[in-house]
């Protein structure tokens, strides 16, 4: 920790050595991560950190946060979990794009139109990493992998476009390429009060396109801070998201101005209404007398 | 006077003939009788045929009994619909509506031709009265009550409650129905009585549910708060209590999108700290499979309730069977057990709600209770439950020493660490599906992987302790042995009682922790045993083999079983055990000699 | 002249250590030797350590051996890393790069200082002969050939092969670093010559391949035309290999957006006719639960394959265990019976596959296919295998008599009903999860419930028929016996040449087929056997309780298991039945002299 | 059968008599399509009928078609491997709300980004009708029901505008209110080449809201075909889609004019193109033979 009690990068860096391959985007966006946390400034002990299985849903792992890296593609439910349990803490959750838009593909609209409080990023790198080199949902139709020896006969899944149409109130993109640029949509996407998503552009260097590689991205991105894109409109968002896979646009796609309350809010208020009507535990089974 | 009556009552969906059980089970708990009530409907999810069993008694029951007292026939189409669970004998007092147009001596029965048989104008009494025949329901109460002598107070006095804010004529109407009912049987007596008797112990209320509502009532009792979930027959009204509950004590229901994500976000909430529970049925169960399995590696405590339907598949949604044991215990991928624990009615299905949260926090794991559909949608009366017999473990949390150098999966001599949460300074871990070490870092290590197999399993050994897990009735040298579990153990309670009356020797174990299989225990019941059955209510006998696994049954205990809608009677229990009785007698000779 | 050699060889993830593995494997078997190659990872992606072990030997060999006759390290880090994976003992050629800096004396290894000990400047070698130190494994596979005399011949073909593409410089400075290694070889003799004898019969290629790529050919060859999966670690392979040939046979390959749509889209595949296939690890066949008992009520052929791994949940990914075998057998819901087969080595995964096939398509059923990691992923040779006696089986479909008045589910004789599918006129009918009727028309009667599943349990008796899923091999009249299944039947069926050599009097039974437990053939193999063991690798001894289950085994039968990942050795299997000999003796005295 | 050989709405009709709610939407759904089927005329054999569990899902027992009526949520991957196993067979998919956004929601996306030839037909209802009146994915928020007693606390599901996310190229709306308007949208719809959906709001009697019943409908419901809606435009259909649950809009939202190939076509092709490698199957054990 820092003199001044304020909390560092390092802060959030656990001891263990991140076993991705050299030149993997997650590193980057480990570090902007821990970056943005420190921004932030809530105790690692405050934060619930959970992922699917891939390899970047190893990153809870190198964090000082509580991590849980879970089963293949059921991080958001159990984040949601968390945060209606506890909804003190800070809850994250990250992951693949195979994890989040291929097996846990059916959790992402409930999670989004329910509005838990929780961010959730995924490393989109088009690829299924861990298990190397199979098709992902993302993959563009044609990619030619080990399961797709001929080429993929289908279209991608658009995970922006998805997430606009759920109705998340919180979009973005980024890329490790740009670390002060993804730094600052981790960081607004957590303080964000609602679901926020973030769609990182994550190359694989051993799976992945070797033409969409980082060097790529830092060349090719398009960011919307500098083209003075105003985020406040979602069917403009939608509009901007169809250029997914077609151009890297990076930073915040959609912002509602007008956040409404979060489940977990609601939840609260539920609980402090319904309160008084409690009877002593153990007297539940007093509900049951006939008439 | 009689101690024990069965009333069945069939009609098509508007009679209302379920409510009418209803109302007859509350007004008779409420004078204190003993009462079970079934209700069974056709596929239709409205406008089809329904029916009710109700049992009332003067002491304990323990099943929904078998051959009818009385027989009520709204019209005969509909009661024949029903076939085996409405059986009528020859002693079977039958009432119908006269309106049916058929005649007492041309029953559309088969087989039998019952001697007392009423055909009586329901439903004109009912316009009559009311002026409409929606009040068939109450004539029929008002017959009840008449000819049986059962709850007239009670039943008047919940007709005007449930009346209450209803216009003046109508509750007049009702009450002029239920009179009419009670005149008529005035008027016609029966003619051997068969009036029931006061209840035992007097006329304080007992309470009256079904097994659902208990079991959700045993979740807020332990502290629960968070139940996740997905709806589906005959588990739905666990989560319905729960939606109307949970908040009150602080806690959280999410109806999630499916089964996975029910039991993802109660694993999440118990990571996060929280007494946690999800409940399904069979399909469900299937789907929770992997997650199961996670909770385990990750040690979590977790409730998972498993209300059991026919199988496999879909299959019968609305029947109950035990078949999902073999799931229960060993679904989940790799080397892992899970306790597994089984109510066997409605008021200890509380008791056993507790002890599976007061387990799962114990030894940080996830416990199937695997009820089924008979004693969770049964209404039974129960009495008070001494709730201070019933205190709720909280899971060991680490203490501030132990969160200096924290290790969330430190090897401890009993199995058992101490867990920390989110929230937690200096507690910080990973928690994970993978394999781990002490600390919770992943670990490919065969020798890790063993030292943590070993914690897992071996942290059940104090599992030894829960002695009223297990409850062994009867004759405690018997020859003659029972073990059963789930509704199927009402059953052979009441065969117990018969066969002992029979002066048959016989003893019942029933266990209410199925699994790990507790070897001394059987042992132990089993030395003087040379002949019996476990009965349960699955084609495979699942409790059977699993007890094979792990203990050496008399050759001549063998597995009584069959797959599930058609309940066992306890005749067919008693049966088996005379002719257990004489097999042995033949096998032994002189050896079953009264012992003292 | 020696008959088998076991090499193990690590390095970091550049060094090509498992090509030059791959190469050697290759060579050897175009030779005609008997090869098994395993490889090993650590858990980076890339970059990080790999070893592999390779065992060539002139006859038949059936695991992949112990301790290591030959050790390479590029690097002493990266080989420590392995652990007990490549074992050195006291005779153990080790070889090791002398740009290590490790004094030979010195070596980093415990408890072991090997008497032949070379450090060999590898990199400088490879540099001076190819300009580049990436010929170091060309350099190594020089050496190994010049040392052990083994497939100089063919290394050097594939050398030329491989590089064949390139350009001539670097095909050149690839056989100079192979040379350069034999040349190194030839001036520093082995202390004892450990050179290795011609293979018996002779030098015809034999075929190489693993265990999920023969699984895949296994399908091409039955006729499979459907597979619908999602990758996981170790069965991806078969996926892969059908995404390259199923086209080719008309058929199609689905992956899916996860394990439920994978097997959901092959039992659509197969409801719509076709023969069909979906293949998985431990949590994907979780996962698959509630569609296996779908298909199992639907009574629809579908093969599954589960290629086992360290368990529960995401556990050890790339490690070997056999635990999932509860979860095979057991895991749906309800009361409902699947065949599992369990190949034991690379070769026998086509028969046993091809059964499964057959056995599914006969018997309208699913069918697991119990294979695990060693066997999956390890690189093995075989003789070619003669499929004429392996004849594909076709589902029953009706016969336009049967489609006059066409009930799908059929109560014949033995079970099975004739099976039609759309497209076939007078065949329409509901496939269903619902319990059904003849018709397939949904029932809620408990009787028609009875029926079907007695049905759907008493065609498996032909089951009987398929004796060739049994194995038993050694002395017929031994009272010691083995069981063992999948990947541990390797271990054992080297455990009984051991033994039998050693003068002890034993037997093997290895199951392919694991349930239903097929209790005569166990009683039978048991017969005169006073002790044994049931080998396996699950902590919990999964088959050793299943067949408790059904057959009263001898108390001396006994299970030897133990946790994944550690593979048994064959001399401790040895060891056990040394001691069972002894205790026999002990107990039986007399009795256990010669027979004749 | 008719006498000239063509087939009538009766011939798709079976002898299982439906056991819905009187008065239940789905009546009217299944008349529909006995209509919409005659009209097209394929034998009833060679249609495949996928359904899940629910109400709703009920309906193949109700044809002469093969059926399938599957486990809950996934009819849709059955379906698929029907068709992909037999191109040739008409395969339709129908179920519930739930069936098909909340537990078989993961599955959506996937079918319609690989474009199989399949129509899909939802029985819209907004409730949970098999197990008696559950909230459902497409509950307005605040719904009362016995698992929301307190209303509901997150937005529906739009099926709609899901769907049209997701790519499909053939979207359409209807309730039985409107027979002629549903049989034809059903009708165009299978004879679409590739993935066609359509919404059904289906009334539930029984535990849905008393205020959207077959009478509503048939009072409220706008006809697109009646306002010279262009249905051409993916970005104004998703417009459109906005006022899911507000208005009932009926007709073809999208149907693409340029329909691209199938899956199935495209499956065929890489068949017909590759069956030339293929040797024998019993020489596949030859792929082994080493160098
Ligand atoms: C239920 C289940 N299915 C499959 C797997 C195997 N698996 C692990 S990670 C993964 C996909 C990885 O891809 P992605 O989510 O994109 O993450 P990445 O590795 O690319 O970061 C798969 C298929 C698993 N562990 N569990
Ligand atoms: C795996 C599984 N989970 C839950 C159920 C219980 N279930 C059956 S139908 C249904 C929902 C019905 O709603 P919907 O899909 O909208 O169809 P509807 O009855 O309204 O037509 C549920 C939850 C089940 N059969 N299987
Ligand atoms: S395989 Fe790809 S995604 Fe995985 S660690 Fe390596 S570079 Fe990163
Ligand atoms: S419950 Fe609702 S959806 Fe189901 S049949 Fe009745 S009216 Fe139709
Ligand atoms: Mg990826
Ligand atoms: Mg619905």
């Amino acid at each position: 920790m820092h003199a001044s009690g304020a909390l560092e990068a390092k802060d959030y860096k656990s001891d263990l050595k991140p076993i991705w391959c050299p030149g993997c985007g997650d590193f980057g966006v480990l570090s902007a991560l821990y970056r943005a946390l420190a921004n932030i400034g809530r105790s690692p002990h405050e934060i619930a950190f959970v992922s699917g299985i891939g390899c970047s849903s190893r990153i809870p792992g190198y964090t000082t946060a509580y991590g849980f890296n879970s089963v293949h593609g059921r991080a958001l439910p159990i984040a949601q979990g968390i945060k209606l349990a506890n909804p003190d803490l800070l809850v994250l959750v990250a992951g693949g794009d195979g994890d989040g838009f291929s097996i846990g593909g059916g959790h992402v609209p409930h999670a989004i139109r329910r509005n838990i409080d929780i961010t959730y990023i995924v490393m989109d790198n088009q690829i299924y990493g861990l298990t190397k080199g199979q098709l992902s949902p993302t993959s563009p139709r044609g990619t030619h992998t080990v399961t797709s020896p001929e080429g993929s006969l289908e279209d991608p899944v658009n995970p922006l476009l998805y997430v606009l149409g759920y109705g998340a109130h919180f979009v973005a993109q980024s890329t490790p390429a740009d670390q002060i640029g993804l730094t600052a949509v981790i960081e607004e996407a957590i303080r964000f009060p609602g679901f926020a998503f973030v769609n990182v552009q994550s190359p694989c260097v051993t799976f992945g396109d070797p033409n969409q590689q980082l060097k790529a991205h830092k060349e090719g991105l398009k960011s919307l801070a500098k083209i003075n894109y105003d985020p406040s409109h979602r069917v403009k968002a939608m509009a901007l998201a169809q250029t997914y896979g077609k151009d890297l646009y990076t930073g915040v796609f959609y912002r509602n101005p007008n956040p409404p309350p979060t489940f977990d809010s609601l939840v609260r208020e539920r609980q402090r209404h319904m309160a008084p009507q409690a009877m002593p535990r153990e007297k539940i089974l007093d509900t049951f007398l006939p008439h | 006077m009689n101690s024990d009556l069965v009333v069945g009552m069939a009609g098509s969906g508007g009679d209302g003939i379920v409510s009418a059980g209803e109302a007859l089970t509350a007004s008779a708990a409420s004078e204190g009788y003993h009462v079970i009530m079934t209700k069974s409907f056709g596929s239709q999810i409205r406008g089809g045929e329904s029916s009710c069993r109700v049992r009332l008694a003067t002491g304990p029951i323990f099943n929904s009994g078998g051959t009818l007292d009385v027989a009520v026939a709204l019209n005969w189409d509909d009661f024949m619909k029903f076939g085996g669970e409405l059986p009528v004998g020859g002693k079977t007092v039958v009432i119908y509506d006269a309106a049916t147009g058929v005649e007492p001596n041309a029953l559309p029965l088969v087989g039998v031709a019952p001697n007392e048989v009423f055909s009586v104008p329901i439903g004109d009494m009912a316009k009559r009265a009311s002026g409409s025949d929606r009040g068939k329901n109450t004539v029929v109460l008002g017959l009840l009550a008449g000819w049986f002598g059962i709850a007239q107070e009670a039943l008047l006095k919940g007709i005007r409650k449930r009346f209450a804010k209803k216009a003046a004529a109508v509750l007049a109407g009702a009450e002029q129905s239920f009179n009419a009912g009670m005149a008529y049987a005035a008027e016609h007596p029966l003619r051997h009585s068969r009036a029931i008797g006061r209840p035992d112990g007097g006329v304080a209320s007992r309470r009256i549910t079904d097994g659902n509502e208990i079991c959700a009532a045993a979740a807020i009792y332990s502290g629960c708060e968070f139940f996740g979930g997905y709806p589906i027959t005959p588990s739905t009204e666990i989560m319905q209590f729960l939606s109307r509950e949970i908040w009150k004590y602080g806690g959280t229901l999410l109806q999630a999108e499916d089964e996975i994500a029910g039991i993802g976000a109660a694993v999440g909430a118990s990571f996060a700290g929280k007494k946690s529970m999800t409940a399904t049925s069979g399909p469900g169960m299937s789907l929770k499979t992997e997650i199961i399995g996670l909770a385990s590696i990750a040690e979590l405590p977790l409730v998972i309730v498993n209300v059991q339907r026919g199988g496999p598949s879909t299959g019968m949604p609305t029947k109950t069977e035990q078949s999902d044991l073999y799931q229960a215990v060993f679904s989940a991928h790799g080397d892992v057990v899970r306790p597994v624990l089984a109510p066997t009615n409605v008021a200890d299905t509380f008791a056993v709600t507790v002890h599976a949260f007061n387990i799962a926090e114990r030894f940080q794991t996830p416990v199937v209770v695997l009820s089924d559909q008979e004693i969770a949608q049964r209404k039974e009366s129960f009495d008070p439950i001494d709730t201070s017999r019933l205190p709720c473990v909280q899971r060991r949390i680490p203490t501030a020493a132990e969160l200096q150098e924290y290790q969330r999966f430190r090897l401890t001599d009993d199995g058992i660490s101490p867990i920390s949460c989110p929230g937690m300074a200096g507690g910080g871990y990973q928690g994970a599906g993978i394999e781990h070490n002490e600390a919770g870092s992943p670990t490919a290590s065969g020798t890790m992987h063993l030292r943590m197999t070993e914690k897992r399993f071996h942290k059940f050994d104090a599992l030894r302790e829960y002695t009223d897990l297990f409850q062994v009735e009867g004759d405690p040298l018997a020859d003659l042995a029972l073990i059963s579990w789930g509704s199927t153990a009402g059953i052979c309670r009441e065969a117990l009682h018969m066969a002992r009356e029979e002066g048959l020797r016989v003893k019942l174990l029933v266990p209410y922790l199925l699994y790990p299989v507790m070897e001394e225990t059987y042992r132990e019941f089993l030395v003087n045993v040379r002949a019996g059955f476990v009965v349960e209510q699955s084609y495979q006998g699942q409790l059977y083999r699993i007890l094979r696994m792990y203990v050496d049954l008399p050759a001549e205990v063998q597995s009584c079983a069959r797959a599930g809608a058609n309940p066992f009677q306890p005749i067919e229990v008693v049966e088996r055990l005379r002719d257990a009785s004489l097999r042995l007698q033949r096998l032994y000779g002189e050896t079953l000699q009264p012992r003292e």
